[in-house]
C-alpha cells in the first residue's frame, strides 16, 4: 500500500521524487547489507555523520580523505533549536559511523544515538570522551553535565583522541592514517591552546570577564582563568528576571568591564538591554563583537573551522577587553 | 518605592509591561467576550512563517523587519480563521487550531530550508518568538506607547460600534453597520497588540495578557466600560507588580512572574468578586441550605406537637428529631437557628418544643405548601 | 524495511491515532485543548526531572501525560464555575502552568538543558533510528510500536464508548439524563487526547500533533454529516496528509513534521474549497446555477398553474409572461431560451406550453418543497430541539 | 413622480417580489411574493423551517437572496437598510455580555447618532421612555444577563422602539414568554398600529392570530396565502401550510398582491 502511494508520485512532477525513492531503496539495501564500517571497500571513503559543525570539523580533520563527513546541522544552527529535514534520514542511513556531541546537547537525538549504539551501530559521543572528573555539573544536579566542553581546547583533545580511536577501530584499513592525523591534530591543538593562553594573558587580570547572553562559556572560563557571566541559562525555556539584569549591570559597572559579547544564535536584544542598564549607571560598555558558541562560522571564512573559531573568539575577546580605555569609560 | 523605580531596568521593564498590560487588557476584553480568547496563542504560532519570509527577503534580523513579517502573517492567519468560520461549519476553535498548526508547520519547513544555506546569520531566528520581558529596551517601550495609544484611540472612536457588533452583530447589520469591516478592524487591533508583545515579552505571556485581565475584570462588573477600564488596570497592576517582584527576587523570571500574578488576579476574582464570586455563591448556598433544614426541623417539631394535641409545653428529645431526619441534616444547628429566631425553645436537657411563633410559622408553611400542590 | 518506509508508516499510524480523538475535539469545540496540552506539560516534566535527575527517564513522559490530564481537569473546573467561557478557561490554564514550568527551570535548573523541546519532542526523521530492542533483538522502530499501541487504545475506547461519545458530543444534557455519565466519558476521551498527544510529541514533535488532531477531522466534517464517516474519513485524510507530507518534505528536503502540517492544511483547504456540498466552489457554483434553475422552475410552475385555466392566454403568452413573473424582459427571454433548449417547454401560437418533461419537473418541484428533509445527523441538536416543538401531522405548534 | 407611484408609496410598507433564498440545493424560500400594506399588523405563520426568520432577515438585508427584490416604502432595500426596526430572536444575543438594559436599548439609536459621536442624554431619555412603554422602566440599570425570558423580550422590543422606524419586524417575540409579557407586548403593538406604523411579527401560536393581527402570511417555503386574517386564515390554508403534501392543488396558487386577493375574496 505504501508502495502504491509512492507510485502515485511518479507523474511528470513526481519524477524527481521517484528518483529519490529509488535512491532510497538502494540506500536501504546498502544499509542492510553493509551496516558497519568493516565492509567498506578499500577505495571507498568511510561515510560518517556528524551532528554539529564543531563535531564535523574534528572528524574531517582526523578522517582526512579517508572519511566523507556529512554534518546534519549547518553553520549557525543552535543545536538546541535544530530541526531535521527529510534528507537527514538518508544521511543517517548511509552513515557507517555517527559522531555527536552528547551530554544531551542534541536533546532527544542523544537518546536515539544511545539506542543505536546498543544495537551495535557505532555512535560516538565526543563530549562524553571527557573524563567525568573534568566535566562541569549543571547547578547541583549530579549526573547532568554542561555539554559545551569544546571551548576548553585541552578537553577537546580528549574528543580528538576519541575520534581517531573510533575511526581506527571501525575502519582498520586506514587505522595508521587516522592515528597519524590524530597525533598531528593534537599537536595543532597544543599549539592553539598555548596561543590562547598567551593572548588571554595580555588582558589585564581584573578585566578578564566574559559577559554574554547565555551560559555556553563555562569551560572556556575555567580553562583560561576568565570569569564568565551569562544572562540566560543553558535551557532555551529559561527566562531572566529583572533582578538578574540589574545584578549583571551592577557587576559590569563595578568592575569597569569595557565590553560584552553577542552570540551568533541568541538575539542581540538581551545584550542591548544590558547595555542600556549599564549606561544608566554611568558606565559605557561596548558590544565587543560576535562570538560563536554552539556552531562554527560560515565555511569560507576563517571561523569555518574549529581552530579558526577558537582564534576568532579569543581575538574578539582580547581585542575588546584589552582596549586601553576607548570603548569603556566613565561618562 | 521611588528608590526602586530609580533603577533603569526596572523602570523600562515595569513601564513596558504596564503599557502592554493596559493595551492588551482593553483589547483583550473584546477578544474574550467575542470568544477569541485563544487568538493570541494562534497568532503567536502563526507569526513564525512571517518571520522566516521576512528574513529570507531582507536577510536582516532587525526587529522592525521581523515584526512586520510577524504582523503580516498573524493578520493573514486571522483572516483565514474568519474566512473558515464564516464560510464553513467549522467553529472558531477548530479554525484557530488548523490555522495555527498549519502556519507553524509552514514556518518549520521554511526554517529547515533556511538551515541548509551556508549562512550563519540566520541563527536563532525562531528565538524571536520568545522575547523576554526582562530584556525590554527603551525603543521597545517607545514603540509600544505609540502603537498602543493609537490602538486605544481607535477603540475609543469606534467604541459603540465595536460594542454593538460584539453583543448582537445581526442587529448591527440591520441598522446598517458594516459589520464585516468593523469585525476585521477590531481583530486587526488585537493582532497589532499581540505582535508587539510577541517579540518583546514572548508567546506565553502575551496569550495570558490578552485573556487574564479581561477574565478577572468580567467578574467585578456587568458593564462594558468599567470592565475594559478594570481589565486595563489589572493588566497594569500585574505587569508592574511582576516586574517589581522579579527585580527584588533574584532568578525570578519576569514574564512567568507576570503571568502568575495575572493568574492570581483571576483566581481571586473568581472567588471573591461580589455577586459572581464562588465564595459568595457557596455562602449563599449554605445559608439557603440552613434555612431549608431549619424549616424541616420546625415542621418535624410541629408534627410531634400534633401527636401531643398541639401541646407546646411538651418537650421532644433531640434524638427523636435526629432520627426523623435519618441523620441527613444537622439537627442541633437547625434547632439553635430556630431558637435564635424565637421559633423554638429548649425545655430541658436535650429536649425542645415549638414556641407560639414557631407554631404559627409551621402552619404558614403548611398552607404555603398546600397552595403549591 | 527502509527507514523511509518506516517513517511513512509511523506518520500514518500517528495521523490515524490523532484523528480519532481529534474528531471529538473538533465537534465539541475543544480543538485547542491539544495545543494547550503541548504547552502545559512543561511543569510536569520539570518536577519529574527534579525527582529523578535524569533527562531521559520515562518518568518524565508519564509526568507529562499526567500533567496533560491535569490541564484538562483544570480547564473543566474553570468551565464548571460558569463564570468564564470555555475558550477563556483554556487560555487561562496553559499559560499559568507553562509559567510555573519556566519559573522552576529558571530558578533551580537554569544550567540544565531542560525544556519541552529537549526532553519530549522527538523528530520523525530520527524515529526509524530509535529502535525497540528486546533481548538483543531489533523489533522495529520504537515510535511505531508506541503509536500503534496508542492507536489501538483509541480504537478500542472509541468503539466501546461510541454510542456514549456520540450522545455526549451531540447533547451533553441528554446524555446525563439518560445516565451515560458524560463527565466520565469526557475524562476518558481527554485521557486519550493527553496520552495521544504526549506519545505523538515523543514520536514526531509537538505542533504536528495539533495539525493532525484538528485539520483532517475538520476536513472530514466538511465532507460528511455522519459521525462514523467523519471518524473514518478523518483517519484516511490524516494518513494521506502523513504520506503526502513525507513526499513534500522529500521533494524540498524540509522538515517532515512541518510538511505534514502543511499538507494537512492543504487537504483542509481542498475540502473547504471543493467539498461537494459545502465547499466554497460548490457554494459559488450553486449560486450561479440556482439563479437560472430556480427561475426555470419558477417559470414551469407558473405555466403549470395556468394550464387550462381561463387566464392561460394572458398568463402564458411568451411576450407578457415576464410581467406576471416580475422579471425583466431580457432575463425572461434567457430563461425561456434555456427552458426551450432543455425541451421543457415549447412555443405554440405565441403561448408557452409545457412539454411532458417540463410538467414533470414542475410537479416534482412542488413536491420537493414539502420534503424539506431535516438536517444531517451531526446537525441533530437543532433538529431535536425543533422536533420537540412540532406536533407531528398537526397544524399547531406547542 | 407620477401620482400612481405616490399612491403606491402611501399604501405599501414592504414589497417582496420573487424572493428565493437557498443555503443548499433546497430552497428555504421559493418565489415568495408578498406585499404588506402600511399601518397593518401582520403575522407570519408556518411550520418550523418554513423560512419565516429567513424572510425577516431578507427584508432587513441580512441575507443575500438567490433571486428577487425587496422594496421598503417603495424604495430599493439598499437605500433603506437600517430604517426598519428589528426585534431578533432572543437566542441571537450573547446574554452574558456585560452591559445594562438601558445601554442595550440605547444601541437602537446608534444609526441616528451616527459615526464618531456618542449617544447622549437625549438618547438615554428615549431609551428610558421605551422601557417605560414595555413596562420594565425599573430594570434599566440591571445587567442583561439577569433578565428573565419575558424581560429580555421586552427589552428587545424597547430597543426596536427607539429606532423610531415606520416598520417593525419582530422575530418570534412571543416565543416562551409569560402571560403578562405577552399582554404587554401586544399592547405595545396595538399602540404602534394606532400610530400608523406597520408591524410584522413571526408568530407561532395559531390560537391568537385572529385576536392579535389583522393580516396574516401563511408561509411554508412558498407563500401559501396572505391577506386579511378573516379571509385567508382558515382550515384549508392551514392544512396546506402545515399538513401533509400539498401536491397539485385544485385552486391556482395565489399570486400577486394581497389587494387583488382581497378583491377576489
Amino acid at each position: 500500500m505504501i508502495f502504491g502511494a509512492a507510485n502515485l508520485f511518479s507523474g511528470p512532477a513526481g519524477s524527481a521524487a521517484l528518483r529519490g525513492w529509488r535512491a532510497a531503496v538502494g540506500v536501504a539495501v546498502a544499509v542492510t547489507v553493509g551496516c558497519s564500517g568493516d565492509e567498506v571497500g578499500p577505495t571507498e571513503r568511510l561515510p560518517a555523520v556528524a551532528t554539529t559543525t564543531i563535531v564535523a570539523d574534528l572528524v574531517r580533520e582526523i578522517g582526512g580523505p579517508d572519511v566523507s563527513v556529512v554534518s546534519l546541522m549547518g553553520p549557525g544552527i543552535d543545536p538546541h533549536l535544530f530541526k531535521p529535514s527529510e534528507g537527514d534520514i538518508a544521511r543517517m542511513s548511509r552513515a557507517a559511523i555517527v559522531f555527536y556531541s552528547g551530554l544531551h546537547l542534541e536533546g532527544k537525538m542523544t537518546e536515539v544515538f544511545e539506542r543505536m549504539r546498543q544495537l551495535g551501530r557505532p555512535t560516538v559521543p565526543l563530549a562524553e570522551c571527557v573524563p567525568v572528573d573534568k566535566r562541569l555539573t549543571a547547578a547541583g544536579f549530579s549526573g547532568v553535565y554542561d555539554p559545551h566542553v569544546w571551548f576548553d581546547v585541552g578537553l577537546w583533545k580528549h574528543a580528538a583522541s576519541c575520534v581517531s580511536e573510533a575511526l581506527s577501530e571501525h575502519d582498520p584499513r586506514h587505522a595508521d592514517a587516522y592515528r597519524e592525523r590524530g597525533r598531528r591534530y593534537l599537536e595543532r591543538l597544543d599549539a592553539l591552546e598555548a596561543a590562547v593562553r598567551r593572548r588571554i594573558e595580555q588582558v589585564p587580570a581584573q578585566r578578564r570577564v566574559l559577559v554574554t547572553a547565555h551560559d555556553a562559556f563555562a569551560y572556556f572560563g575555567r580553562a583560561y582563568g576568565i570569569e564568565v557571566r551569562g544572562l540566560l541559562g543553558v535551557s532555551t525555556a529559561a527566562e531572566a528576571g529583572a533582578a538578574d539584569v540589574q545584578e549583571l549591570a551592577d557587576f559590569i559597572t563595578e568592575r569597569r568591564i569595557p565590553a560584552m559579547f553577542v552570540e551568533s544564535s541568541v538575539p542581540e536584544r538581551y545584550v542591548q538591554a544590558l547595555r542600556e542598564a549599564v549606561e544608566s549607571r554611568g558606565w559605557q560598555v561596548s558590544i565587543g563583537g560576535t562570538l560563536f558558541s554552539d556552531a562554527l562560522g560560515d565555511p569560507q571564512t576563517p571561523a569555518g573551522s574549529y581552530i579558526g573559531t577558537v582564534r576568532h573568539n579569543v581575538e574578539t575577546i582580547v581585542a575588546a577587553l584589552s582596549e586601553p580605555s576607548g570603548a569603556g569609560h566613565e561618562r | 518605592m521611588t528608590a526602586l523605580f530609580a533603577d533603569h531596568t526596572l523602570r523600562v521593564v515595569a513601564l513596558g509591561a504596564g503599557l502592554l498590560g493596559a493595551v492588551s487588557g482593553a483589547l483583550g476584553s473584546f477578544a474574550m467576550l467575542r470568544r477569541q480568547s485563544l487568538l493570541g496563542d494562534a497568532i503567536s504560532h502563526a507569526a513564525l512563517p512571517g518571520i522566516a519570509v521576512a528574513f529570507m527577503l531582507t536577510r536582516s534580523k532587525a526587529p522592525v523587519v521581523l515584526m512586520l513579517g510577524a504582523a503580516l502573517a498573524g493578520w493573514l492567519a486571522t483572516l483565514a480563521v474568519m474566512t473558515i468560520v464564516t464560510r464553513s461549519r467549522i467553529k472558531y476553535d477548530g479554525a484557530l487550531g488548523i490555522v495555527l498548526s498549519v502556519f507553524f508547520g509552514l514556518g518549520l519547513v521554511l526554517l529547515t530550508l533556511l538551515q541548509k544555506r551556508p549562512d550563519a546569520s540566520q541563527a536563532g531566528l525562531d528565538r524571536y518568538l520568545f522575547g523576554q520581558a526582562a530584556a525590554l529596551l527603551v525603543d521597545d517601550v517607545r514603540a509600544m506607547a505609540i502603537i498602543g495609544a493609537g490602538a486605544l484611540a481607535v477603540l475609543a472612536v469606534l467604541w459603540k460600534e465595536f460594542k454593538l457588533i460584539s453583543v448582537d452583530a445581526d442587529f448591527g447589520a440591520a441598522i446598517g453597520l458594516p459589520v464585516r469591516l468593523l469585525d476585521t478592524a477590531l481583530t486587526s487591533l488585537l493582532v497589532i497588540a499581540i505582535v508587539i508583545g510577541l517579540q518583546t515579552v514572548g508567546v506565553v505571556l502575551m496569550s495570558a495578557m490578552v485573556v487574564a485581565p479581561a477574565a478577572a475584570a468580567r467578574q467585578w462588573t456587568n458593564r462594558l466600560g468599567p470592565m475594559v477600564a478594570l481589565a486595563a488596570g489589572f493588566g497594569v497592576v500585574a505587569g508592574v507588580g511582576g516586574a517589581v517582584l522579579s527585580s527584588i527576587v533574584a532568578r525570578l523570571p519576569t514574564g512567568p512572574t507576570i503571568v502568575l500574578a495575572l493568574s492570581g488576579l483571576v483566581l481571586v476574582s473568581l472567588l471573591i468578586a461580589p455577586a459572581r464570586g464562588l465564595a459568595w455563591r457557596a455562602l449563599r448556598r449554605g445559608q439557603h441550605r440552613r434555612t431549608v433544614e431549619a424549616d424541616a426541623v420546625l415542621l418535624d417539631l410541629y408534627a410531634l406537637a400534633l401527636q401531643h394535641e398541639e401541646d407546646l409545653e411538651h418537650g421532644h428529645d433531640e434524638a427523636v428529631l435526629r432520627a426523623m431526619r435519618g441523620g441527613q441534616i444537622n439537627v442541633r444547628r437547625s434547632l439553635e437557628k430556630l431558637a435564635q429566631a424565637g421559633l423554638a425553645r429548649r425545655t430541658g436537657h436535650g429536649r425542645w418544643a415549638l414556641s407560639a411563633a414557631g407554631r404559627a410559622r409551621a402552619l404558614e408553611q403548611i398552607d404555603h405548601a398546600g397552595e403549591h400542590a | 524495511m527502509s527507514p523511509q518506509i518506516e517513517v511513512q508508516l509511523i506518520a500514518v499510524v500517528v495521523a490515524v491515532a490523532a484523528a480519532l480523538p481529534g474528531t471529538f475535539l473538533v465537534l465539541r469545540r475543544l480543538a485547542l485543548v491539544s495545543d494547550a496540552i503541548s504547552h502545559a506539560i512543561l511543569p510536569g516534566i520539570v518536577v519529574a526531572f527534579f525527582l529523578v535527575e535524569s533527562l531521559s527517564s520515562p518518568v518524565l513522559l508519564i509526568a507529562a501525560a499526567m500533567t496533560g490530564l491535569l490541564t484538562v481537569v483544570l480547564i473543566e473546573l474553570l468551565g464548571q464555575t460558569r463564570l468564564l467561557k470555555e475558550d477563556a478557561s483554556i487560555a487561562l490554564v496553559f499559560p499559568a502552568l507553562f509559567s510555573v514550568g519556566v519559573l522552576l527551570i529558571s530558578r533551580y535548573a537554569g544550567g540544565v538543558h531542560l525544556d519541552v523541546d529537549a526532553v519530549l519532542l522527538g523528530e520523525l526523521a530520527f524515529a526509524p533510528f530509535d529502535r525497540l530492542v528486546v533481548a538483543g533483538h531489533d523489533l522495529g522502530a520504537k515510535a511505531l510500536w508506541s503509536m500503534t499501541a496508542i492507536l489501538l487504545l483509541n480504537v478500542v475506547l472509541i468503539s466501546v464508548l461510541y454510542k456514549e461519545l456520540k450522545l455526549a458530543t451531540l447533547d451533553r444534557e441528554q446524555a446525563a439524563v439518560l445516565g451515560f455519565a458524560p463527565a466520565t466519558v469526557h475524562y476518558l476521551l481527554m485521557g486519550c487526547v493527553s496520552i495521544t498527544a504526549v506519545g505523538a510529541f515523543q514520536a514526531v514533535g509537538s505542533i504536528l500533533v495539533v495539525a493532525l488532531m484538528i485539520a483532517p477531522p475538520a476536513a472530514a466534517y466538511l465532507l460528511s454529516d455522519r459521525l462514523s464517516v467523519v471518524l473514518i474519513l478523518g483517519g484516511v485524510l490524516g494518513a494521506a496528509s502523513g504520506v503526502g507530507g513525507y513526499w513534500l518534505a522529500r521533494g524540498i528536503d524540509g522538515s517532515i513534521a512541518g510538511s505534514m502540517a502543511v499538507v494537512a492544511g492543504l487537504v483542509f483547504l481542498g475540502a473547504l474549497l471543493f467539498a461537494p456540498q459545502r465547499g466554497l466552489a460548490a457554494q459559488l457554483h450553486r449560486r450561479a446555477r440556482q439563479r437560472w434553475s430556480f427561475a426555470e422552475r419558477m417559470l414551469l410552475v407558473h405555466l403549470l398553474h395556468h394550464e387550462r385555466t381561463p387566464s392561460a392566454a394572458e398568463e402564458t403568452a411568451g411576450h407578457t409572461v415576464h410581467r406576471h413573473l416580475r422579471w425583466s424582459e431580457r432575463f425572461t427571454a434567457e430563461v425561456i431560451r434555456r427552458a426551450e433548449a432543455g425541451e421543457l417547454l415549447r412555443r405554440e401560437a405565441g403561448l408557452l406550453q409545457l412539454t411532458e418533461r417540463g410538467r414533470q419537473i414542475a410537479q416534482r418541484a412542488l413536491l420537493e418543497l414539502d420534503e424539506r428533509d431535516g438536517l444531517g445527523e451531526l446537525g441533530g441538536r437543532d433538529r431535536r430541539r425543533r422536533a420537540g416543538r412540532t406536533i407531528p401531522g398537526g397544524a399547531v405548534e406547542e | 413622480m407620477s401620482r400612481g407611484l405616490g399612491d403606491r408609496a402611501r399604501s405599501w410598507a414592504i414589497e417582496v417580489e420573487d424572493l428565493t433564498v437557498a443555503y443548499t440545493d433546497k430552497p428555504v424560500l421559493w418565489d415568495v411574493d408578498v406585499s404588506i400594506p402600511r399601518g397593518t399588523r401582520m403575522a407570519i405563520v408556518g411550520p418550523n423551517g418554513a423560512g419565516k426568520s429567513t424572510l425577516v432577515k431578507s427584508i432587513l438585508g441580512l441575507i443575500r437572496p438567490v433571486a428577487g427584490t425587496v422594496r421598503i416604502l417603495s424604495r430599493p432595500l439598499d437605500e433603506m437598510i437600517g430604517q426598519v426596526a428589528y426585534v431578533p430572536q432572543r437566542s441571537q444575543i450573547d446574554w452574558d455580555f456585560p452591559t445594562s438594559v438601558l445601554d442595550m436599548v440605547v444601541t437602537g439609536t446608534y444609526r441616528r447618532v451616527g459615526w464618531l459621536r456618542r449617544p447622549g442624554a437625549r438618547e438615554k431619555e428615549q431609551a428610558s421612555d421605551a422601557l417605560e412603554k414595555v413596562g420594565i422602566a425599573a430594570l434599566g440599570r440591571r445587567p442583561i444577563g439577569q433578565l428573565s425570558g419575558g424581560q429580555q423580550q421586552r427589552m428587545l422590543l424597547a430597543r426596536a422602539l427607539v429606532q423610531q422606524a415606520d416598520i417593525y419586524l419582530l422575530d418570534e417575540p412571543l416565543q416562551g414568554v409569560d402571560a403578562p409579557t405577552e399582554h404587554a407586548l401586544i399592547g405595545v403593538l396595538g399602540m404602534l398600529r394606532d400610530e400608523g406604523k406597520t408591524v410584522v411579527v413571526v408568530h407561532h401560536d395559531l390560537q391568537t392570530v385572529e385576536e392579535y393581527f389583522d393580516r396574516v402570511l401563511l408561509l411554508n417555503v412558498r407563500n401559501i396565502a396572505d391577506g386579511p386574517v378573516r379571509e385567508v386564515f382558515h382550515d384549508e390554508n392551514l392544512r396546506r401550510t402545515y399538513g401533509g403534501r400539498v401536491g397539485l392543488v385544485s385552486r391556482p396558487q395565489r399570486r400577486g398582491s394581497p389587494g387583488i386577493d382581497a378583491v377576489k375574496g
